[in-house]
């Protein structure tokens, strides 16, 4: 296996699937001329000609109706936000039409579309910018929400939200574009929606989490076993919805102390659902209160040297986990 | 000028646009109003004109059964009337081709009769029931017929234009030499996203033709109180979308500038706006009293001297296409299909409660083909 | 006190602080002339002419940001959705403008204004018309949520609202506004946000709610001593955020047990953030886990027929109090 | 067709907007393209002449300070340089009165320090330190300064518009005689928003002035490949809002233009589209390596003939208002300036964690006023 970036490991999925199915397109702000504004769609207009790399106007709001109108007759679209912040100036679009259409129509309709781009703090693009709406999109029925950690993910989750034909959000991360790492070549290499993964096995505390905060949960983890002899099961969910609750269950009846750790702000976040899923399904094999660390209830600051502390960082996942454990 | 005259205070209406109504001749050279002679409307054979004729009177009579169903308790939610304005959608339709394509606004019971949905399945869906044409998920606003290249039937004013614009990039990708006939109100030119649709047509050059329906009115709100500038056409001419403004109590005159915009964008792929001045009889919904933004006057001097249906059929009695005899014919079967269709309706089962679960995802409806694992719902029945 | 409807409690209370604050106003489609889609407003046009009560084009966005850029000019602008569903149409105006402003400006502005309208399913107006944004809202700091489900409520909160010197989204409920009761005439009848109310005093289980589903609530508390000789305690949140977490916490330590209703979709709704706070806070106190009601996870179905059963009605309610009480 | 000189392909531009690129005069007769003479020019004394040009000069010394500050890694996030535009902001801002606001996007930098923000505490802000204009909390996109009528800084595209109506709505609403200038890039002009705030502004008559800095390009993206139809401004037309187009290198025009934007908000409170064609010399940001949309050749151009400072300083110094000297003296005090902000922003401490919590809302930064109950954060530091 090669090992490539993650933000190869898009371009590869993105090459692919265009290459595989006439129906395919990329459009957004910047995807084309310009290689991406996080150069993700790198060569690739070059390789597959202004029909199929589109670049669009600052319209969020118009060519994500298109790409739905699009997806309607059969086309797969999919749908790069520079950040998945500006969904909201598209929002109707989004969980409107693209989520209700298939219902509000009896099953007359599917509508394949991916919508993808970072959503993602710590690089201090402040409040407008910073937005994790994967708690918003999985709160629609109608629409998936995946959150791919790794190269590989990216690459096989990407691939199957493009096969998918029901509309996906794909959010990515631009601080985990350049992580490098195992990637498989196969043109058919697809990750299921729904599979959470367990990326580190352990017997005292269940780190659940998803995105770039999976990475600070490994750090934890590593911390924990070397530093205070304590040894964390990692869980990523992977996806968020469709969600792995049968992963989830399992490690909480493993370990039976649960730690959440995501990006996204407490209030109503993926850990508040994850929560009550585990209180109704394991209540009894709970030793202790399920921890939750979510960014801090802020809107996002610029200010480095507050986004470090506000975003889930290493010390305060730490301190919760060893809170936890105790 | 042509908004003017839906002010509650009344002014006599134009006959037809003015040169400065459009940027492009979207009718032919029609001197005296009278548009029964040109090409488009030259080719219609008495009997297709007839047929014209009586799915105006259909939709008519089918919104009149749907409002006693309605005030019977049958219909929840909304029902919006397009009583007033069937010359607009029936002569739109007429002049499509097979890879021509419709969507529109939440008003669109007029607009499912003319591609050819039935009166049974648009009744049933009002009613709530299974046998509808969605299944009774849609109601009212949300009419499909994908088979029919009907795409709806939206609740959300102006947020089918991106939609249609999409419909048409699919066309013009696909490269079938087909349009996208996007439908909407006067008030839907207000929201954002027509704009963003109106650069993208230009830009892409897609075949889409925004048709606004100015029937006066965004609810209670009058086309000056909620406009500024006039027409509403124009405001395709900054993005150099070819644009006009057209009457559409004339079912002839809506052919012809329908019939012109789409051969421009079959033949150009060129997008067009097109103003068609139409009117509302009854009000913004069932729901609405109707007193506080316009006249009975002004109502009523519509239906004397406007009505599509009355206006066409006259025509047709004077070219000697039909007589009064056919057309008492032609009201009578369409009462007593919408009648039909509201026992049809009636008599139709609600919808199964374990139904709230289908039609959510693809992959839920397809259980064969799931490729995702894990839990897709959270509160189920 | 007078005996009147929520919707002429509304009515009062805007009336009152327009009259009572030169810079209030409320604008919104058909507020003025047409008297409110739902007649909230009835009257008001007349008594305060055209510059207090504004009629607006069909622009969610342009309206909803005009409101907030008159806010931080010092005016109070009440913004009246004809529907909450179309903030979809105007997300970015609230939820980044009115949002952050404050703190992106390091708090040199505040944003003084009120968005109101009602935020229910019910009424068979189907899947685009009848989202309950409530978790978005209070899911985003910088925003303050309620959701009076009272005519009295509606306001004492609302007032309450107008006079908050941050943004308030307000969410009503058409099947509420004929609803009649009890309200104070006084001027300054004021309700503290983030008080919870105990509408119901109970012993064998804890039914937490906010909106109308408070009122299911009381139907089934009703039929639980009646039929099941089992003594329900109702809590009615009414405010979002702020949340009154004490009251939560008190009725789930007097009880042992928790059903929450809601009308928001499962998935990261409000009763998982609640679910999350008790077990994290009251986990020694809890005999079993907390349950849930929420609405059926699907689009909003027109047909009458399903949406009685999809929004939380009486006996799905009962069902699972019964399973909880058990 | 002033767009076209954007493209990579170079054209000659045209000194002066043609009589079809206004459907109002808002620039006085000047025949030759020499603004000097005209009345809001004449009235400025040697002084002033020479302060808005050191002001020019500072906000680019500024941004080079701040360019270098980026690269040695003291400031995080986004910088969007608005060196080549500084004619825009400076001579806008200078013919605005006590009443008249500001609002722009994230490229703010300059209007920042024209409207008198001063260096230190813009610089600070990029650093994200607690001297920072926003105390740390909005960095290079989302500067702010009430006090001076300056009302951000803001990062989302053409979000601003609405806001900038609503402070023209408060103006009037407050009977001020005042009227908000409202930046904003040719590329907002595709976000929908902008639309609505054009009906609303024409159909309510607010005085505000849309001012498009068209520089050519959204990021990578060239006017002609974003938008359809010529001029921008232009899309102000069909809603009877007062537009026209003008030469943004040359302060004298631009001083000109706004100048007559304002009295007419002032008198009329008529709203206006001003479209200032204008030029950024650097990348959309310092991250865009500024290799795939445009030639060195069309930079070079820029920086050679329509250099707004080189432009202004010839005509001062042929003007006899200015000495070579002099302009050394002022680029000096400048670079001076801008070091000196640079040291203080390092010198600033960074917020303290507890920061972060501030400033979310009015209540709990004041909780001596506190009036609600309950729990208003649920994760704190
Ligand atoms: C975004 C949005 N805002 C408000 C509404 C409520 N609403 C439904 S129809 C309507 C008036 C639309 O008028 P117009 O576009 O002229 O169409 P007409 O009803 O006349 O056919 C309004 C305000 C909505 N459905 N969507
Ligand atoms: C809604 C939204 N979409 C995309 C972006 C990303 N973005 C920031 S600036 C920009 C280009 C804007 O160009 P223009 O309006 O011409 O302003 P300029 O940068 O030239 O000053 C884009 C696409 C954004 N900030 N907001
Ligand atoms: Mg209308
Ligand atoms: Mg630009």
């Amino acid at each position: 296996m090669a090992i490539i970036t993650y933000r190869e490991a898009l371009n590869q999925a993105l090459s692919e699937e265009i290459e595989r199915d006439k129906n395919v397109v990329l459009m957004g702000e910047e995807v084309a001329q310009f290689k991406g504004s996080y150069k993700v769609s790198e060569g690739m207009l070059e390789k597959f000609g202004g029909e199929r790399i589109i670049d669009t106007p600052i319209s969020e709001a118009a060519f994500s109706g298109l790409a739905v109108g699009a997806a309607m007759m059969g086309m797969r679209p999919v749908v790069e936000f520079m950040f998945w912040s500006f969904c909201y100036v598209a929002y109707d679009q989004i969980f409107n039409n693209a989520a209700n259409i298939r219902y509000m129509s009896g099953g007359l309709i599917n509508v394949p579309i991916v919508f993808r781009g970072p959503a993602n703090g710590g690089t201090n693009v402040g409040a407008t910018h910073s937005h994790t709406p994967e708690n918003f999109a999985a709160n629609t029925p109608g629409l998936k929400v995946i959150c791919p950690s790794t190269p590989a993910d990216a690459k096989g989750l990407l691939k199957a939200a493009i096969r998918d034909n029901d509309p996906v959000c794909v959010m990515e991360n631009t601080i985990l574009y350049n992580l490098k790492d195992e990637v498989p070549e196969d043109k058919d290499f697809l990750i299921p929606l729904g599979k959470a993964k367990t990326v580190l096995e352990g017997t005292d505390l269940s780190i659940i989490s998803h995105g770039r905060s999976v990475h600070t949960a490994l750090q934890v983890a590593e911390t924990l076993s070397e530093k205070h002899n304590i040894s964390a099961e990692v869980l990523d969910l992977r996806s968020i919805r469709p969600l792995d609750v049968d992963s989830v269950i399992n490690t909480v009846k493993k370990t039976n102390r649960v730690l959440l750790v995501e990006e996204n702000k407490p209030f109503c976040g993926v850990g508040a659902q994850i929560s009550y899923l585990i209180q109704d399904q394991a209540f009894d094999y709970l030793d202790a209160p399920i921890k939750r660390v979510s960014s801090i209830d802020a809107p996002q600051a610029y200010s480095k040297a507050l986004e470090n502390i506000q975003i889930p960082n290493h010390d305060r996942v730490l301190q919760k986990a060893l809170e936890l454990a105790s | 000028m042509e908004g003017l005259h839906h002010d509650t205070d009344l002014e006599t209406v134009s006959e037809k646009p003015t040169s400065t109504e459009q940027n492009f001749d979207h009718i032919g050279d029609v001197s005296n109003g009278d548009f029964s002679k040109t090409a488009i409307n030259q080719s219609l054979s008495s009997e297709e004109k007839v047929v014209l004729y009586s799915q105006m009177v259909r939709i008519r009579r089918f919104e009149e059964r749907s409002l006693r169903a309605y005030q019977q308790g049958h219909i929840g939610g909304f029902l919006h009337l397009y009583i007033g304005q069937e010359a607009v959608a029936v002569g739109a339709v007429s002049v499509m081709s097979s890879d021509d394509h419709v969507i529109t606004a939440y008003r669109d019971h007029g607009h499912a009769l003319a591609v050819g949905m039935d009166m049974d399945e648009c009744m049933a869906e009002l009613f709530g029931k299974k046998t509808g044409c969605s299944k009774g998920k849609g109601g009212s606003m949300h009419f499909f017929a994908p088979d029919k290249n009907f795409w709806g039937g939206h609740g959300i004013v102006g947020g089918q234009t991106p939609l249609g614009l999409g419909i048409a990039y699919a066309l013009k990708y696909n490269e079938k030499k087909g349009a996208c006939l996007c439908f909407m109100g006067d008030g839907a030119t207000n929201q954002g996203p027509f704009y963003e649709s109106l650069n993208l047509a230009s830009l892409w050059n897609l075949p889409v033709v925004f048709v606004i329906e100015n029937n006066g009115y965004s609810m209670g709100t009058s086309e000056s109180r909620h406009s500024a500038g006039e027409p509403l056409a124009k405001r395709g001419d900054p993005f150099d979308v070819n644009w006009s403004v057209h009457q559409g109590h004339d079912l002839y005159e809506v052919r012809e500038a329908i019939g012109n915009a789409l051969s421009l964008a079959h033949e150009k792929q060129s997008p067009s706006v097109l103003e068609i001045v139409t009117y509302r009889y009854r009000g913004h919904s069932v729901a609405d009293p109707d007193q506080t933004y316009r006249s009975k006057e002004e109502i009523e001097e519509y239906k004397k001297n406007k009505d599509p249906i009355n206006l066409f059929k006259d025509k047709l009695l004077a070219e000697g296409v039909l007589t009064e005899t056919q057309a008492q014919e032609i009201d009578k079967s369409a009462k007593e299909e919408s009648d039909a269709s509201a026992e049809f309706a009636l008599a139709s089962p609600f919808p199964d409660p374990t139904e709230l679960m289908d039609h959510i995802y693809w992959e839920s409806d397809h259980p064969e083909d799931k490729s995702s694992e894990g839990t897709l719902f959270f509160e189920t029945i």
